[in-house]
């Protein structure tokens, strides 16, 4: 590793296009911040984007940076990761992206395991499109698309991310820039796939899940005594019980491996830096077996 | 003596007809001669007509033969079904147990054997195909001594026991036959081959070693009829060079996570069928979009929809060139024999990357799926190029501006560095974007780079290696045949054939759908008197294309064959003459 | 309603092309009987699935069938009770099918709760494509795409709908027709989307979880002193207890309202039977709000 | 006097420019003024230059103007961006809050106007456009009493205050400028228009008007630029017949879901731009291998991947031509104009409905969120037409067969029944089928179905209203233009100038671009000297398909804009020129 970096050093010279008061910048700030904590060089990161206003953040941290197509950050994320496995391999996008859209991915994701930090910001709404209901939206919740409210059961992604055996578990708040930081050191640090949820104030089309409605809302896992973010089914639990308004690690398994460490014969060097030539005894080798 | 035998083995899927045709192709090949298989066979697991038609020659061939001279059958419905296709001096072998019925109107000759008796007499019903076999070696005239080899590499782990048992029922079946045979086979007996080891693949296993070749570390994919080989061939092998197979959750996941790795510096692809292909449209605009090397390959199979996911159609050309909205370069190679399969998945992972755009190799399920014989590859011939690839080198900025990754050059390809690289770091985006990757909405900066990605194809049609297969004896044609993946057997045959009726016939073969190589194709539409489009689709797909490009509206004719079946030479040499 | 049906009227002509054995027949038995135990009428049924062998079963019935495109039975199915609420609408298909590339609709067909019974039969692997691993294989399980084992997390169809807010989440096991009739009976019969998790072997390629296999290892909800179906949280920990492998109903919530009956203003009659004429009226009107 | 005037108004996104064009346009397309605006404006929510320019006219307009009257300018970005627009004698008034600075090198007058100032003396600075639209009416004398409309139209329902304030600074604003005027802006004063009232509407209204015409009852969709407004319309309006619109988790599933809902027997569709549409290709495929009806509505934007998702662009055309893999009928129409956008709509409901296909309705960007005044339409050309539908009287037959919905039939139609009609079960699958949709892998039926499902096709280029916009005034013209979609109104003007200038121009616009109505467009080729097809795009998608279809590869010439922006009437001019 380089020398030792600052939160600086993930700073480019671009000025987000977010609107002003967005709960992204904190997002934003966070990730740069954790990656100088961790010791970081920008060039050994790689932030993978899905599309929303979220997804613009690639693009705005000092890093290799990848903006794809909506809800497929994660498959891009995992090819990363699987490519140079000295990455440290970030995904991130919008509630839309990740669990309308991407649902699918998410889910398999998880269960998957690969050793990817997928930071959801999490506004309950579609920003980018101009305030259409998201599956984060709560009942009754009045956007563009449903004007009388959402009749839908609003996703609980904490729960699912539980029950599909995901090994990191999370979820913030954009302004704890102190807490969000640390949760995404850790789950850089975890060996394995990572999900923090954020909830990320969309200041334009979201008047009812406001800063203050968070602040009001949320209950912080440290508050809560006993704690232990390794019992799964006493996570499951007090989110059912705080309807899912909890902030902290609430899960982690540190004794699963990641799936790169359990593929049979996967390079312990990063295969990007791997020799493409077979060799002309090794091919000589395999034709003789359709021989 | 006959230049050439062709021998069908049919009956119930599930039933062991398909290791009934391997076992006796494996032994012929390791004689040297050449082979080439096309299965029928159903979308179902157990039951269903399946058959395999297997050509043995002393030459190379290349295309399913117009007629059949032995018949295997498990059952009726395989007399049935294929007595037909027999010809006068032609043999149907049978076996006893479904009482098998000779139909009236052939002159083929016909035996009863008791292939499952004499099997479950030597201990297992199961080696009923083994005993088919001798009986078909019996007919031939093949000493089945040759059978060893093979079987022992097959049921070897299981013990000398059984090696010897289905010796046995080889033998059994061979004398037996020997024994009832009646009728002059001397048509039906092969010279000797020239006792040459060659392969005998599959064309998906030609395509997944030259992937292999070519340097894949990862492969993403999902099952599919008829792809799924691909990724069944790697999945053994990738670990032996630090890789994997990575089975997504669907080919949005595998596409994407192909991308991703790309992305990253190493050589990743996918491969999958129509619907697969339908599916990833969004993905390949992003790999054009971004300039990230991706290949995908497509083997086709009937469509539309599920179609006919086990039968041979040509009928994705037009969704792989124009499918995903807006305007990519993209690069879509036709490689039409197993040979070629090889060599050109190594060139499309070769222009990805040299050319920073998707590439998708297109193959048929008669290509992917028949086995046939293949002439030796020469690993001398592969190269491994990587374009404007950077990975060390890059001057720091003070400024922390981004590196140029899509710097307006000349040729439109933009040196790429990739994630781990110090002084390379720069944003990609599907969105359009100026040098540095920076979203841009300027329309000039939107002209230079869509001018720039344009601007790839330019050359392609030059330095992609034979875009067009040629076989072109006549400065005049009276007819010029133009086909494209696994046509080109059956065409080669017919033009013989017709040929022989005093046709000057031409051929053409494209091997490049995309770039169009219109210079290249040009003179020879010119110089015929009438040309024909020969595809396995009801539309006319690539005629259109010509078409398009290369003008003649009126002078280019299609024929076309959609029922499921690939095309056999005397269908060609028929439509060839109703157009003339 | 026409006079009483039989499940005889819910057999046609076509002989199923399954393998002998497998255990699709018995779950294609369970639907015609339940469908004539309820009192339906053939026409009136409308089955829906997806690709795969058990995608086939839309053909095996005799009622409207639709076999549509890999992962897709769920929208199409939802799109067709929409269009006509009289129908008894049935989406089914295999483990992939509705797992891993269908995972997406799955989720959100829960939280939509739209009145389809989704019947899945979970063989662990797929079947069609001639035996690659699926989401519901078991770590180390061996097939044509995992020659070393499955690496990656089982995934738990139950515990998701739970947490999902699915308002009717059952199990079942092929063998059991009687049980199995009884479910999908209950799972028509539930106003709003029900999900039925059917185990049903594949005897050519799962050597694995066979009938012997789930007769060894399942437990009736039935057998359980005291299950309560309407106690999600209890639900959550029977499944965590018993590894997912209980049959019965699971879960299910009377209480929440079907999609359809949230829909502001939403047709009490099928739409289908709708007059498409807007009339030159309303037409004038409407015209009127752009001047 | 002038004939027509261009306004516009311009400054950051996020500050009420949008509602500053809004108001000003609607008071005078209800004093019976023609209006065609275009947006421009960026991907992000707040920030970012934005502006909307509008054409005011007493006759119908229908293109961008090339030039401009009067800019509205709230930044200082709006006026050095927008400035050279301006012809000579026209006029910049800026808002005096970021203490504007008139360029250099124009002759157009400059007035700083405190905008927000006097907004904000009256109660609020949100007024401030209100003061701009009364700054706006000094200059070409418009009475601003007109606004009251409007303005208790927009503002009513806050209360009389709000309205009364409105006005006031309306009113403000006109003083202001009245008093400040010292240019003489007699051209730029427009002749009083016919005071008809007219509807104004964007593209996306018409379109969302005509489905809602056309029958629906359930629309599935997924929020993409620029076609969620035909959502949000019908979100409003669809629980008025009994219906709704349901927002699914992707476009996949708003495909498939409207699949599902017509294949029950009601009208159900999507819509969606380039990155939606390629994520449905598999399920268009089904619609047609299932003869199911659908319609899906493209509002093309700028490609490729999520490319220039807020500019101008007509790349999609091949993708949807071509895209899906297999080979299905389907149907593209491509409206060019707001009244067409609601006619074509309705036909392509009754298209899809009776060829049991899927209908691909194309728009641009352009059109779709251009607001231009409509010609009234006419409710008694509506007719809604279902086919060969059959919901009673089916035969019920005791052997239990199914319904032959897969009839093979002279014009490839087959009866249609739905669930819950008794006697028409039968079973639909995107496997290849017999007559009753039982899957089959008969050669035989396989073509018989293929050939079926194909001829659908054969008359509709016949049977489609105007397959082919002709504004052919010469036998033998110099110059034929092509167009399609949007392109039509700047094509016009431009051909006005062109004959004005000595050329004999006629003009072409594709309605139906496929199948292609080559025998109605090929006897304008013919006659033409020279033809060029307009397009925005970069590879001249449009052009291809005319080659493909009618020949002439050297005759046709293309004229391409892919910088996303519009043609503007002079580029249609020039490029015309260097052509000849
Ligand atoms: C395939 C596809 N469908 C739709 C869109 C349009 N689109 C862009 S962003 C977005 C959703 C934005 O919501 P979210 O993911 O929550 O991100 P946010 O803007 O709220 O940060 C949509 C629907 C797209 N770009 N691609
Ligand atoms: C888009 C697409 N991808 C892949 C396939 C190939 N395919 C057909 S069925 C199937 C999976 C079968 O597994 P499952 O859904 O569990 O059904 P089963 O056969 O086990 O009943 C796959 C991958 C396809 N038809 N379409
Ligand atoms: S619209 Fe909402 S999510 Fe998007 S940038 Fe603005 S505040 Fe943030
Ligand atoms: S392969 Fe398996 S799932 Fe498919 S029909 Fe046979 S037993 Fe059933
Ligand atoms: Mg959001
Ligand atoms: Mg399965």
């Amino acid at each position: 590793m380089a020398t030792a970096t600052t939160f600086k050093d993930f700073r480019n010279n671009v000025k987000p296009n977010w609107c002003p008061g967005c709960g992204d910048f904190s997002v934003q700030a966070a990730i740069q911040r954790a990656a100088a904590n961790v010791g970081l060089s920008p060039e050994k990161l790689a932030v993978i984007s899905g599309i929303g206003c979220s997804g613009r953040i690639s693009g705005y941290i000092n890093s290799y940076g990848l903006h794809g197509i909506h809800g497929r950050a994660l498959p891009i994320a995992q090819g990363v990761k699987m490519a140079n496995k000295d990455l440290t391999v970030i995904a991130s996008g919008g509630d839309g992206d990740g669990f309308a859209i991407g649902m699918g991915h998410t889910i398999h994701a998880m269960r998957r395991n690969i050793d990817v930090t997928y930071i959801v910001m999490d506004n309950q709404i579609y920003g980018l499109t101009k305030g259409q209901t998201s599956p984060r939206s709560a009942a009754g919740f009045k956007t563009k698309s449903t004007p009388l409210g959402s009749i839908e059961q609003t996703l609980s992604p904490m729960q699912l991310a539980v029950t599909t055996g995901a090994t990191f578990v999370a979820q913030s708040f954009s302004t704890d820039l102190k807490d969000l930081t640390a949760i995404i050191e850790a789950g850089i640090q975890h060996k394995g796939f990572s999900l923090i949820n954020v909830f990320s104030p969309c200041v334009t089309y979201n008047k009812v899940n406001t800063y203050d409605w968070f602040k009001e809302n949320l209950t912080k896992l440290a508050t809560i005594e006993g704690y232990d973010s390794s019992d799964r089914q006493a996570a499951m639990n007090t989110l059912m019980q705080h309807d899912d308004l909890v902030t902290g690690i609430i899960y982690q398994d540190t004794e699963r491996p990641s799936y790169q460490q359990l593929v049979e014969g996967y390079s312990e060097t990063p295969l990007s830096e791997a020799d493409l030539d077979l060799g002309a005894e090794a091919f000589d080798q395999l034709v003789k077996e359709f021989m | 003596m006959a230049e050439q035998l062709s021998w069908k083995v049919g009956g119930q899927q599930g039933e062991g007809i398909e290791s009934t045709g391997e076992i006796f192709s494996m032994a012929l090949n390791r004689l040297g001669y050449y082979l080439y298989g096309y299965r029928h066979f159903s979308s179902r697991i157990k039951g269903g007509h399946t058959n395999n038609k297997i050509r043995v020659s002393t030459k190379k061939v290349s295309a399913v033969a117009d007629d059949l001279d032995i018949l295997v059958a498990f059952d009726q419905e395989t007399i049935d079904v294929n007595y037909q296709e027999l010809h006068a001096n032609g043999i149907i072998i049978a076996d006893t147990k479904f009482k098998p019925v000779k139909p009236e109107d052939t002159d083929a000759a016909f035996y009863a054997v008791p292939f499952t008796e004499m099997a479950t007499e030597l201990g297992t019903s199961l080696m009923k195909n083994m005993v088919a076999v001798g009986a078909s070696c019996a007919i031939i005239n093949l000493d089945v001594s040759v059978f060893l080899g093979v079987v022992e590499e097959i049921f070897g782990r299981k013990g000398e026991t059984v090696v010897q048992k289905n010796m046995e029922a080889i033998q059994h079946g061979y004398d037996y036959m020997k024994e009832q045979l009646d009728t002059d086979t001397s048509a039906l007996q092969l010279p000797p081959a020239d006792g040459q080891k060659r392969m005998f693949m599959i064309g998906n296993d030609a395509i997944a070693l030259g992937a292999l070749t070519a340097g894949v570390r990862l492969m993403a994919a999902y099952p599919i009829t008829p792809a799924s080989e691909i990724m069944e061939y790697l999945i053994k092998k990738l670990p032996k060079v630090d890789g994997t197979v990575i089975q997504t959750e669907d080919e949005i996941a595998a596409a994407t996570m192909a991308i991703g790795a790309n992305y990253a510096g190493i050589r990743s692809f996918t491969a999958s069928a129509g619907p697969g292909l339908s599916l990833m449209m969004e993905a390949i605009g992003l790999s054009g979009m971004t300039e990230t090397p991706l290949v995908v390959i497509d083997t086709q199979r009937g469509g539309p929809s599920t179609g006919l996911p086990t039968k041979q159609e040509q009928s994705d050309l037009m969704a792989m060139i124009y499918g995903t909205h807006g305007e990519i370069p993209k690069v879509v190679i036709a490689p039409g024999t197993a040979e070629e399969g090889f060599y050109d998945t190594i060139e499309a992972f070769n222009i990805a990357e040299e050319y920073q755009l998707p590439v998708i190799l297109l193959s048929d399920l008669q290509l992917s799926l028949g086995k046939h014989t293949v002439e030796p590859l020469d690993y001398s011939k592969v190269n491994i190029r990587r374009g404007k690839l950077v990975t060390e080198g890059i001057e720091p900025r003070e400024d922390k501006s981004y590196f140029k990754r899509y710097e307006v050059t000349e040729d439109g390809v933009s040196p790429r560095s990739i994630p781990g690289v110090s002084g390379g770091i720069h944003h990609v985006t599907g969105v359009e974007h100026d040098e540095t990757g920076k979203p841009s909405e300027s329309p000039a900066n939107r002209k230079a780079q869509m001018d720039k990605r344009m601007r790839k194809l330019d050359e392609l049609t030059k330095v992609f290696p034979n875009p067009i297969y040629t076989n072109a004896q006549h400065d005049e044609a009276d007819l010029l045949l133009i086909g494209f993946n696994s046509t080109g057997g059956a065409i080669e045959e017919a033009m013989v054939r017709l040929e022989a009726d005093g046709m000057k016939v031409n051929h053409a073969r494209v091997r490049l759908v995309h770039p169009f190589p219109t210079e290249e194709i040009l003179p020879l539409i010119e110089s015929a008197k009438q040309v024909a489009v020969v595809e396995n689709n009801a539309t006319g797909q690539l005629a259109s294309i010509i078409k398009m490009n290369a003008g003649y509206p009126q002078k280019i004719k299609s024929i076309l064959k959609y029922d499921g079946n690939p095309f056999l030479p005397h269908h060609i040499v028929e439509s060839s003459k109703e157009l003339m």
